[in-house]
């Protein structure tokens, strides 16, 4: 048995723990941040009561959420009932295992990551469309033929943006979209087509985590609450949780794409390891050994990070803006956006993106095969 | 290493079988059409199985997985189109049941 | 090198898709016609500056057959490791410049004709497209580098010749003309087909056994390039059939006896179209091709002869028959089967280049005259019989002036361009050495006796038009009151040809009695290799020495011809002089007796001429039947044009519709439906037998498709276990 | 037996009793879901087979997009009352479906069989493993890796890819038309022609 837990597999244990931690709590002061900018939006004070400002107000929200009594239809179909949270969440977090948040701090580096990250995203959608049709009851029902709906409509013009950036570098890895704002790759034509993907990628995300404009799920003035009507308890607090991560990851998504990743790179100066040179030096030198490799967040990790954590919240920060300033569509509105605009939208600009890089050509990095080995040899050696 | 490819080949005999039976012994046709997906990924797991096979240094074939994903196109195809009709059919009679669809024959 | 050269058959293909595709959309007459017109003035200009670049390069010898590239065009993999390369591309050579001058000259100045003559016509861009089509088909007809181009536009002119002779298709008669037209030319490619593959078949086995793997047989410049060694050593027989077939073909696109058929018909199509194709143009097609593969032609004397025989015998029997027709279009028809007859008599003699001279001279005389005929068609209002004309000179001057030169210059009245060129026909059938010398001066007196002909019924129809009484029909008179003269585009072209009939004769010749020495022979000199016959193409050969040697035979020094053109010179001045012992009127020198046949024909034509203005000016009245009482069967025998189209129809049509009809009964009705029927009875049988399986149930027939699946896997394993045990 | 071969049998029993549960549950949406199951044994599967890419393609259209559209055309029609119509099975049908589908499955089983044994020596002398097929220069030469597939998909393959391409157009197409709403004319007719058979069915059944 001692062989199953080697170095890699504890490194993965380690990090993997430490983000379902990171997660957590970001999610739970996620909660707080968007009340306290809701109503700092509209005027209003938020919560301060609980903690100075406020801030234990998620703990205490969380305690009482866990400690609720709860309650299971008579009629629900019980296996998909319970199953259907779990899949939401797991799938938000599965996810984040994808996405590296700094140079050599990711879960994984899997050749064909982006296209996991679309199947993840329509897995979440399994989750609200059971938790609907499970309850047996109307306006969860009906909640969840609108997210079907809904979610098959824009996956499409969020796969599609996705295409550009593929395109731009040739590599279906998020870690080489980092190659592509490295100062030697850079190349400034590429914002003509980056940037409307990344707006568009915004868009089409919203409604797919099904944050206003796009909330038709949940919309209380028709459905109630949507798919989640039924549900209580820890069991509801799972299907926010699931729709902040993934919001969280699709924030990180356009970071990757059009704010540089976790490169600093101001077009003249590449600022990206200049945190890197003060920190201290490799993790082995802190005699941890090959386990050090664990929370390698020094270094060049360190720095990285830090950026990408930024831009991060400056991302979140926008879904909150827009949550804070649009009303929300008509379902009709809604899908003629969907079909007649975003979409024949994302495919001028992979016509576009096609001419762009006949023209001045798709990153060359020589990195970008060989992170695409690294990962492959992860999947080939494991079998030996 | 050659016990997992072969293994695919009967698991893919095996799930071709039961989408058989599937067909053969369900009225909804929506279930059909599950079934029938059912054998193309058999067929699919067979395809990628045997291009392991026969992948080697000498031969780097990928024909397989190719062929594999044409299947995979032929099936979505065939997916948007039955269930369009599946759905048209639903809006004319309340039950479906593929027995009832026999038009020609009367 | 030439590669603008495309330009010239771009422009009228251009012209065509503009006029064909967007000419109902542009919806202008105006803009339709100049636009062909324009495109054709572009294609005369490349075709001067083409003639131009070539004159001044001075290229010698095989340089002479310059090929343009164009693309691939047809590639196929042999069995052996020489395959078929056919490109789509030009031959640049004396042969083709000279033919494509005159060509996109004359057809644009027809184009501008057109314009004006067309101007009421509903049909107009329709007209242009097919008009411009042909020039392009012609262009590629004459500029083809290989034989397959050249059938393509062989085909192509004669589909826009179909199409515009039933440009009226709604009258059915016109459509009829034009299938008329259509299936005789196909007789005629039927015999161009059997020839072309012969000279295939022939030119590929010798360069396949001399192992030259760079030579193509369908290409002229190879085909001219090797035609002495390789009609050296093939069989006489062979090489007699390629060129009868050939002559076949020719026979068929340039109407001469046995297809001549189709052409007085074709005047069914609008004048310009009679003007370009039936008599400028298309129709020499057939002496092009004589021209271009005259080794094969001359490699046999019987085959000269018998184009020689063909040539004078339809140029005397057109001749006849255009003695009596009314229609002032027949006449002109028929008087342009009998110089193409001419132009054959030339090839058959092996004078190449004197018949290309007589095409030249031909076209635009000829032109003239059917534009002039159009012009009073066009004033007469639609009249064409010339029994219901007369006295037009007065109102129509222009008209008048340009038919009566050239009147005057087909009849070879010196010294207008006839003149030079039939008459040099004649001194090249009289001079010419072979063994059938004796039958020859018969044709001579044939040709002599057809140049009297020719001048006679070219005065009647003359003078029958423009002099005499009047004697419109009352219905015109009432209607129109006088015929009008054309306006100006009318007339332009038909004052450039009448300038061009007068002076482009003694411009390409002049022969040695007016000289007094040797002739001047510019357009010989020009077409050396390409019409010379042997001796022409033996200027590449072997080097301008070996030819002298070859002609001269006591000094050869190699030193004595520096360059390949002043060999040719002396190759056809000889031709003249020396190396021929032609028969000596009045026991004179060549020169005088050169001179007095000149003067003799002359003087029959203004005989003619004049007898033919006696005749029918001054008190004349078709009514009177005359000529018709004075010769009797004679003149119901030229009336009914020898009866020759009587006799094929009783011959060849009637039986044909006969056996088509009973082949449909036996056959189509009984045989093929009766199968078809038969087994759509079976299957419908069958088919009754086999419902009851059709339960309409979804899974039942998942039920046999999987029994069937489990039948078949079931066999293939038996076998496969069977053949795994053995 | 190792981690990969003991992965592998997980995820075969797995996907074998899902597809089973499939074919064998009464409730559809059930049935949808099971078969979302094996599609993701099938995943793994093709992971271990070293066919990355064609992994997260099954994963993405297959279980991603396919399903969910099975998924909504299920819930969409199933009513309370449906389950209702939903009749057992005809007993034939049963009978002879199994009998056959055993038959099928023991001729290529016994094929299979066979042909394994007739081939087993030539597998375990020569045929080269996966071992010495990772080491190549490029990776891209690599089995399953994305651009070679890609590379390979839009030289040698590039008139299949081509028709598929039309083939989807064609499809997109025809699923609109034919689950076009009622409103329009061709519907209008098509659902006429639908009352005018149904009614001489019932005239039929009724003489």
């Amino acid at each position: 048995m001692a062989e199953i837990f080697t170095p890699q597999v504890v490194n993965l244990i380690v990090r993997g723990g430490l983000m379902i931690f990171v997660l957590l709590t970001t999610f739970a002061y996620l909660t707080y941040t968007e009340r306290r900018i809701l109503s700092f939006f509209q005027w209003r004070l938020g919560p301060n009561r609980v903690g100075p400002q406020g801030l234990l107000q998620p703990l205490a929200d969380g305690v009482k959420t866990a400690l609720k009594q709860e309650m299971v239809p008579r009629k629900a179909d019980k296996v998909l009932y319970f199953l259907a949270p779990t899949l939401t969440l797991s799938a938000s977090f599965t996810t984040f295992a994808l996405i590296p948040v700094g140079e050599q701090v990711a879960l994984s580096s899997v050749p064909v990551a982006i296209l996991f990250f679309l199947g993840l995203s329509s897995m979440a959608a399994y989750g609200l469309i059971l938790a609907g049709w499970s309850s047996q009851s109307k306006y969860p029902f009906l909640g969840s033929l609108r997210t079907c709906a809904q979610v098959i409509s824009y996956e499409l013009a969020l796969g599609l943006c996705l295409l550009v950036p593929i395109m731009i570098t040739g590599s279906l890895n998020i870690n080489d979209f980092g190659m592509m704002y490295r100062s030697e790759n850079w190349n400034w034509a590429y914002l003509v087509v980056l940037a409307p993907a990344a707006i568009l990628f915004l868009i089409s995300s919203l409604a797919e985590t099904g944050r206003t404009p796009f909330d038709l799920p949940e919309c209380e003035a028709e459905i109630v609450a949507g798919y989640h009507t039924e549900y209580s308890s820890m069991k509801y607090a799972m299907f926010p949780m699931g729709e902040y991560i993934a919001m969280v990851a699709m924030s990180a998504m356009v970071v990757h794409m059009l704010l540089g990743g976790y490169h600093m790179n101001l077009g003249f100066v590449d600022l990206t390891y200049w945190a890197g040179t003060w920190t201290a030096g490799p993790p082995e030198a802190w005699g941890w050994g090959a386990y050090g490799d664990a929370i390698s967040l020094t270094g060049k990790g360190f720095s990285t990070t830090m950026t990408f954590i930024v831009k991060l919240f400056l991302l979140i920060f926008t879904f909150m803006w827009i949550r804070a300033t649009f009303p929300r569509l008509r379902y009709d509105q809604l899908m003629r956006f969907g079909w007649k605009w975003l979409l024949p939208a994302t495919l001028v600009l992979i016509f576009a993106t096609a001419i762009l890089t006949a023209i001045i050509g798709p990153v060359q990095a020589p990195a970008v095969d060989s992170a695409a080995q690294a990962a492959m040899e992860v999947t080939l050696n494991a079998r030996h | 290493m050659i016990d997992m490819v072969v293994n695919s080949v009967w698991l893919a005999g095996l799930m071709f079988a039961i989408g058989t039976l599937g067909v053969m012994i369900h009225r909804h046709p929506v279930i059909i059409f599950m079934c029938i997906e059912l054998m193309l990924n058999a067929a699919n797991l067979a395809l990628v199985a045997f291009n392991r096979h026969h992948f080697s240094p000498a031969w780097r074939t990928m024909d397989g997985q190719i062929y594999a994903f044409l299947i995979i196109v032929i099936a979505a195809a065939e997916v948007a189109v039955g269930l369009a009709i599946i759905v048209a059919l639903f809006k004319h009679r309340t039950r479906v049941d593929i027995d009832e669809i026999n038009f020609l024959k009367r | 090198m030439f590669g603008y050269a495309w330009l010239m058959i771009a422009f009228p293909l251009i012209g065509a898709a503009i006029n064909g595709f967007l000419g109902k959309k542009i919806n202008n007459k105006k803009i339709s016609g100049w636009l062909g017109t324009a495109m054709l003035a572009g294609s005369f200009a490349t075709a001067l500056a083409v003639f131009f670049d070539y004159q001044s390069r001075g290229l010698q010898g095989a340089e002479r057959f310059v090929e343009v590239p164009g693309w691939t065009w047809i590639a196929i993999q042999g069995m052996s490791e020489r395959y078929l390369h056919i490109d789509f591309a030009l031959l640049i050579d004396p042969l083709s410049v000279t033919m494509m001058l005159f060509i996109t000259g004359i057809s644009m100045l027809i184009h501008m004709y057109s314009t004006e003559y067309m101007s009421h016509d509903e049909g107009l861009p329709r007209f242009f497209t097919y008009l411009n089509l042909f020039v392009a088909m012609m262009l590629i007809l004459i500029l083809g580098a290989n034989i397959p181009m050249m059938f393509v536009g062989w085909e192509g002119v004669g589909l826009c010749s179909y199409l515009l002779i039933g440009f009226w298709y709604r009258n059915m008669e016109n459509a009829k003309c034009g299938m008329k037209a259509f299936i005789t030319n196909r007789v005629g490619d039927f015999g161009i087909l059997i020839g072309l593959f012969m000279i295939f078949q022939q030119f590929d086995a010798y360069f396949r056994m001399h192992g030259m793997t760079e030579a193509s047989a369908l290409d002229f410049k190879d085909i001219l390039l090797n035609a002495n060694a390789v009609l050296s050593v093939m069989s006489p027989a062979d090489a007699l059939f390629i060129a009868l077939f050939l002559f076949l073909g020719a026979c068929g696109k340039s109407a001469q006896f046995p297809l001549h058929i189709w052409l007085p018909d074709a005047m069914a199509g609008p004048t310009p179209v009679s003007a370009l194709i039936h008599a400028a143009t298309m129709v020499t097609s057939g002496v092009y091709m004589v021209t271009r593969l005259n080794p094969v032609f001359s490699a046999n004397e019987t085959s000269g002869f018998i184009v020689a025989c063909i040539g004078a015998g339809t140029a005397f029997m057109a001749a006849t028959i255009a003695l009596t027709q009314n229609d002032i279009k027949k006449v002109l028809a028929y008087s342009t089967v009998s110089q193409l007859g001419y132009m054959f008599l030339a090839c058959g003699v092996g004078a190449y280049w004197v018949a290309i001279f007589h095409v030249i001279t031909h076209a635009f005389f000829k032109a003239c005259l059917f534009l002039g005929s159009g012009s009073v068609i066009h004033g007469m209002h639609e009249e064409q019989d010339t029994r219901h004309m007369g006295g037009l000179a007065k109102y129509m001057p222009i008209t008048y002036w340009t038919f009566v030169i050239s009147t005057f210059a087909i009849a070879g009245i010196f010294p207008l361009a006839g003149f030079f060129s039939k008459d040099e026909i004649l001194w090249q059938v009289a001079i010419w050495d072979s063994q059938f010398k004796g039958a020859a001066s018969f044709l001579y007196w044939l040709a002599l006796f057809t140049a009297l002909m020719t001048a006679f019924y070219m005065g009647r129809v003359t003078w029958k038009t423009f002099l005499g009484k009047p004697r419109w029909t009352a219905e015109f008179k009432k209607k129109h009151h006088h015929p009008h003269e054309s306006h100006l585009p009318m007339t332009i072209p038909l004052m450039v040809l009448a300038t061009m009939a007068v002076i482009s004769g003694a411009i390409l010749f002049t022969p040695g009695w007016m000289t007094g020495g040797e002739p001047r022979e510019p357009l010989a000199h020009f077409l050396d290799v390409s019409a010379g016959g042997p001796e022409g193409l033996m200027l590449y050969a072997g080097g301008t020495g070996a030819m002298d040697a070859q002609i001269h035979g006591e000094h050869a020094e190699p030193a004595h011809g520096e360059d390949a053109g002043h060999g040719a010179e002396e190759a056809q001045g000889d031709g003249h002089a020396a190396h021929h012992e032609p028969f000596m009127l009045l026991g004179g020198s060549v020169t005088s007796t050169e001179m007095i046949m000149a003067f003799g024909s002359v003087l029959i034509a203004l005989i003619m001429l004049i007898l033919s203005n006696r005749r029918y000016t001054g008190d004349y009245d078709p009514k009177k039947k005359a000529a018709q009482k004075a010769f009797g069967p004679l003149y119901a025998f030229s009336y009914n044009k020898w009866y020759i189209d009587e006799i094929y129809n009783n011959i060849l049509v009637r039986p044909g519709v006969w056996l088509s009809s009973k082949a449909w009964q036996i056959f189509d009705v009984r045989l093929i439906d009766g199968i078809v029927n038969g087994v759509a009875k079976v299957l419908g049988a069958l088919g009754e037998l086999i419902r009851p399986v059709q339960t309409g149930f979804v899974r039942n027939y998942m039920l046999y498709l999987l029994a069937g699946a489990v039948m078949f896997m079931l066999i293939n394993m038996w076998s496969y276990l069977l053949g795994g045990a053995s | 037996m190792d981690g990969q071969l003991l992965a592998w049998w997980v995820l075969a029993i797995v996907g074998s009793l899902s597809a089973v549960m499939m074919v064998l549950s009464r409730n559809p949406v059930h049935s949808v879901l099971y078969l979302v199951a094996n599609f993701l044994t099938l995943v793994g599967i093709y992971f271990l087979l070293s066919a990355p890419m064609m992994a997260v393609v099954q994963f993405v259209v297959y279980a991603g997009a396919i399903m969910i559209l099975f998924l909504f055309v299920v819930m969409f029609f199933m009513s309370p009352e449906a389950r209702r119509w939903l009749r057992p099975e005809i007993k034939s049908q049963w009978v002879f479906g199994t009998l056959l589908t055993v038959m099928m499955l023991t001729v290529v089983y016994i094929s299979l069989f066979t042909s394994g044994r007739v081939n087993q020596g030539e597998l375990e002398m020569g045929r080269p493993t996966i071992a010495m097929a990772g080491a190549a220069e490029n990776p891209r030469e690599e089995l399953g890796h994305p651009a070679g597939l890609g590379v390979r998909m839009f030289s040698y393959h590039a008139l299949p890819f081509e028709i598929a391409g039309l083939l989807l157009l064609a499809a997109l197409l025809g699923a609109v038309l034919v689950a076009r709403d009622e409103r329009s004319e061709g519907r209008q007719h098509l659902a006429h022609e639908f009352e005018k058979a149904e009614e001489a069915v019932a005239e039929e059944v009724q003489a």
